[in-house]
């Protein structure tokens, strides 16, 4: 017997003594977060594996949907009465998260995970700026707290379309030496994209390296800034997930290594990936942003954030 | 179900069958022995790796691996699949690092797992297959080759060889006269009379056929009216198409009652297992299950003891083809 | 879907389009125009009167009525039918009254309503589709004939007609030379290249195809052993099989751009008749949907108009086969 | 616009003046009854409409359910602070009852109907016999009311495996002049089946005409013994249904008529049949219950009711 069954507040796991496992997981709390939605799960498991820039892969029991759809770990914690949780934030695009939207306090969920290569720590002290898109900003706000906890200094760069769609400010300022908001209408700080605020962020806080997290098309210029400016720069994508474990090669990037264009997984091989690398030109259509119509699909921040 | 169809007559007259003594062993002819039928639908499972992270994969009756090619390909462009109800389509275009990297990095770690390991190989011409199966010959582990002559993610659909009994014939003729281990070859249902396609690659010498692979399909998005595919058509699998295969497995076994087949389409329970054996299956294919849970081969595999001994069954395969009239 | 996509450019220039100024009409050939491109598929609407207690059916472009046949059929034995995922299995075998008593009976109410009619027609023989069109030649209302050359629910597969191009090409060349009103052939998707059979029946003298009939499918009852339907094999139908209509149409639009498409195969929303339209179908048949709301039809029609005036189109007919790359 | 659209305790009703209707019917309440459930759904212009015999179509969520679920209706309030409720009553066998058994209070359910032909009621004063069999026996209790009303003697014939099958042995009793039971345990009343009493209870009655309803092999059962002692005997049948609106001929059921058998369809020629001319032997395999398997699908009074 591979699977080890565990139940404590009725989690259910499955998996081996290291990796992602499969776990039946309790909501211990919804919660509306300005425009976007949060659910805390019991899973001790998972919180204790668990690393910024990774995700969970829920299964939604929405009509008629087969494939789980996969979020980014927000926080966990790993004591207090409940032992360990995870927990994600969302915003409702279509069936699966208009189903989790539903869940409230003693729902049981199934999750997936943690899925995924995390964000590499920097191995020399230096100061890192995080730069996030709508919901983008969830793990970002993850990373901060273990980059805070290597003592390195965090600035924040946020940006969506609006004031609701910047997900949680107060602890974006409360996690970081400096914040800065960027909204497309003006309704929070620069009336702008990210990219507008960057450099001069960078110049300030003599940033040693970037983590990125948004739409597509915004770490797509993210990346290039700072390529431009030789700032190194972890960007964790999004690409349109079957699997979220390895198997499928659905969510591939192409990524530039020495034999040339390759397509990586982002589920396995990412999501984070060093920005410079990613052939950003070459990304499928449905993931950048369309200019023609002002939106895509698999784009971090969600259909809300501009590209930049 | 109920508890009420548990107790019925087909329990057998009175001979209590423990789960423990449930025999799962399998053939699929006299040269391909599987411990357990519960294997892996190919591209869906990749090489095992990934998912001997959730489970030990050696306990599968084999794992069918993602095609693989005489050269490493890239595969298409994204979006690569797109969810249907019930089901999903895909058009990855069969990226693989191709044989050689294959037989040096993946085939070593099937090895020393000791996972009993179907390949599944594919090409664009008959040449390429022979070729594919000269490089397997005696390769460690491999106990049997899929010939994928049914891969629907390709620009011209003449080259799909399962569409066609001459071009079956012909590829399955070049894989099974140099091949060590059995060949299957892996057909579509998307033609008009499966049980033919079948037949040509039986007579070419294939062991068998793994059915169904997926079936062509489409879907466009109407707020940008491009489809959901970057190759705008791609392959349907999941639970919408069981019925499919069901039928596809009935229609093979009726038409030639010895030939082993790997069934697959939609299979996510025990029942579904037990449906497309008693339709004819020999061994069964766990494949999307395995995208909405990574665990699910190994759930089916667990729970097909209980099932067949409250069943009243001692063995999986005396149901094959059992279905009643 | 949200309001950002709906404020998207394809809005057009600042030109807001009234839904009620929204143009439904769709032109069949020349000969066939429908007021709205919304139909019903043979088989799941009878010949309109049950679902009249529901709304007026005069609403429709047309109803396709359950196909007839030369002689009454008394259809197979229960269980006709059975629930698959997103889907469903059916096997009537045409039941139906014959085309003597369909013509005393039906025909006359749909006349006295004033409901354009599209008679479906199936025949065991070349022979007796030729008799049904000379039956139903300058019958009143009738505004076209689909000729079921698909039905799947046959003992044997040969007399399947759409299965093969000479058969289809013989079968509608019988109805196109007596039939006072276009022609449209109703093809199954369970071939190996639809595309071929369509061209057949257009060069035969059908005004167009109606895609796609069910798909064969069977279904197995595990505790019983038994098939879940009385006729082993029966037609799958529903949301499942979207993804494969929309390939059909697609292929078939790509082969013959000019040939008039009626669409169909798990059409329940406003998106999905989008959907097939963006595929190649001039009009679009409501079939397994009515009988989860006996108003799916038009529920559908109904909303078409705003959501063609939001995202800035006209008319609908604008969006035939108008996918982008 | 053919759609009536009328709100009331969040009541959307679409059909025409007379006939069946579509509404999103809100629950006013579930309750539990012996082995079954029962859902009380506000819907106001469906109770008007309904007699005895009728059925609803039921929508239900299940993952992956096409086709709703036929219900009979147990009973209808036209009155009350409610406006008009329609009352069902279940046994929870597959994903559409589980899901059903879900349901609560203020929960919304989109209902069809009524639908289906009801219960004949008798043109002379003649004494009545029901014979009902599991939940077979709810559409029967809705009758007896009807009968009452036009001051009709009434007997309860009502039969299950167990005691806990027999659906509402009180009501039972109260509707009537008397009331009898089988179970094949002998959990209550007689041990054995239906038609092993049903003699006697006619000629004590003096029964003019039997109301059966319940697995078709009872059915069958009873017709076969009215035939004999010469009662008319007319049954509620089951039959497995895609459309239940008359569209789709899934649902036959073998007729005598003076040209021979045809097919009718139990969704509108029936459910309710003149049990004499239902050519019994021609009915399907699978809804007879199967003398060898013990059980069969189809069957008015769930797979816990053994053919008699
Ligand atoms: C690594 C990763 C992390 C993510 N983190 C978050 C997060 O923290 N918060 C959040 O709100 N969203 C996140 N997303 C996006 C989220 O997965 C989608 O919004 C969600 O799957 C939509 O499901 P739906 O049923 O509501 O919508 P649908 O449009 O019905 O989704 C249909 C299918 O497309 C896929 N899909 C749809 N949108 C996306 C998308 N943007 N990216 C990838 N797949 C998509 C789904 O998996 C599903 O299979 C993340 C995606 C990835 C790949
Ligand atoms: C006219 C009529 C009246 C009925 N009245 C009642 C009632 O008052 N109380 C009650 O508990 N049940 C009643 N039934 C049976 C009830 O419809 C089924 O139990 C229910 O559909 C099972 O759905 P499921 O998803 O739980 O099970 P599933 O087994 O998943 O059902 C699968 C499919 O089979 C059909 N089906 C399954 N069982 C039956 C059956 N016994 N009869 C007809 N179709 C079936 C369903 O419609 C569905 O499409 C009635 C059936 C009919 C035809
Ligand atoms: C993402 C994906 C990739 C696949 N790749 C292959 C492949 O490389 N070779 C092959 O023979 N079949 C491939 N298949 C088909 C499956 O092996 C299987 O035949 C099919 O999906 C039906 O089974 P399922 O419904 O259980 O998935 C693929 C299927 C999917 C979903
Ligand atoms: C119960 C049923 C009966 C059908 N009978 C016929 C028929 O008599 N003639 C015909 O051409 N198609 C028949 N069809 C096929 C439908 O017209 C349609 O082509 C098919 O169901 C796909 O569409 P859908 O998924 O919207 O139902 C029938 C389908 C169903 C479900
Ligand atoms: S989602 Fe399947 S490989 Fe990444
Ligand atoms: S259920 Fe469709 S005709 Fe009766």
């Amino acid at each position: 017997m591979s699977s080890i069954v565990s139940r404590g507040s009725s989690t259910t796991v499955q998996g081996r003594g290291e990796g992602p496992l499969r776990a039946r997981c309790e909501v211990l709390a919804y919660r509306k977060l300005g425009g976007y939605h949060s659910l805390t799960f019991v899973a001790p498991e998972m919180a204790e594996r668990a690393q910024p820039g990774q995700f969970v892969a829920v299964a939604v029991e929405a009509r008629e949907a087969t494939l789980r759809r996969p979020f980014s770990i927000y926080s966990v914690s790993q004591h207090g009465p409940w032992a360990g949780t995870v927990e994600i934030i969302f915003d409702v695009v279509g069936p699966g998260t208009r189903w989790l939207a539903t869940r409230s306090k003693h729902h049981v969920v199934d999750l997936v995970g943690p899925l995924g290569k995390p964000f590499p720590l920097p191995a020399q002290p230096v100061s890192c700026l995080l730069v996030g898109g709508g919901y983008g900003a969830a793990p970002l706000l993850y990373l901060a707290q273990a980059l805070a906890q290597q003592s390195l200094r965090v600035d924040m760069l946020l940006g969506a379309a609006t004031q609701e769609r910047i997900f949680n400010a107060i602890e974006a300022k409360r996690l970081s030496a400096s914040a800065q908001f960027t909204t497309e209408d003006g309704s929070l700080g620069v009336e702008g994209v990210v990219t507008d605020v960057m450099p001069r962020m960078i110049e300030a806080a003599g940033t040693g390296v970037i983590y990125a997290c948004g739409p597509m098309a915004m770490l797509a210029a993210v990346s290039a800034a700072a390529k431009e400016l030789d700032v190194p720069c972890q960007v964790a994508v999004e690409e349109e997930m079957a699997c979220g474990t390895g198997v499928c090669w659905t969510c591939v990037l192409p990524y530039r290594r020495k034999d040339g264009v390759v397509n990586l997984r982002a589920c396995t091989d990412g999501p984070v990936f060093n920005g410079a690398r990613v052939a950003w030109s070459a990304v499928g259509t449905s993931a950048m942003a369309n200019a023609e119509d002002g939106r895509g699909r698999g784009r971090r921040g969600g259909r809300a954030e501009p590209a930049p | 179900m109920t508890d009420a169809t548990r107790s019925d007559s087909r329990r057998g007259g009175g001979s209590e069958i423990d789960p423990a003594d449930v025999d799962l062993r399998v053939a699929l002819g006299d040269k391909l022995a599987l411990r357990n039928p519960i294997v892996t639908g190919s591209g869906t499972f990749a090489s095992g790796q990934e998912v001997d992270r959730f489970f030990d994969v050696r306990r599968l009756g084999a794992v069918v691996v993602k095609s693989v090619t005489v050269e490493p390909r890239r595969g298409l462009p994204t979006p690569r699949m797109a969810e249907t109800a019930a089901g999903m389509l895909n058009a990855i275009g069969l990226q693989n690092p191709g044989i050689d990297a294959w037989l040096a990095h993946d085939l070593p770690w099937l090895n020393s797992h000791r996972v009993p390991t179907i390949v599944s190989i594919a090409g664009n011409t008959t040449a390429e297959y022979r070729h594919l199966a000269e490089r397997l010959r005696d390769a460690p582990g491999v106990v049997a080759i899929e010939a994928n002559i049914s891969c629907p993610n390709v620009d011209d659909r003449d080259i799909v060889f399962a569409c066609r009994e001459e071009a079956t014939h012909e590829a399955i003729t070049q894989v099974a006269r140099v091949s060590s281990v059995p060949v299957f070859a892996k057909l579509t249902p998307d033609v008009t009379d499966i049980s033919l396609i079948a037949g040509a690659a039986h007579e070419a010498g294939a062991t068998g056929v793994s059915v169904i692979n997926t079936l062509l399909g489409m879907a466009i998005d109407t707020e940008t009216r491009r489809p959901k595919l970057a190759a705008i058509t791609g392959g349907l699998s999941g639970p919408a198409i069981k019925p499919i295969a069901v039928r596809a497995v009935h229609q093979i076994h009726e038409a030639h009652p010895q030939l082993p087949i790997i069934g697959m389409g939609g299979v996510r329970s025990v029942e579904d297992v037990v449906e497309l054996v008693l339709a004819g299956a020999s061994a069964v294919a766990v494949g999307t299950a395995t995208f909405t849970n990574p665990l699910a081969a190994l759930e089916i595999l667990e729970g097909l003891p209980s099932w067949l001994a409250e069943h009243g069954y001692a063995t999986l395969r005396q149901l094959r083809g059992a279905w009643r009239r």
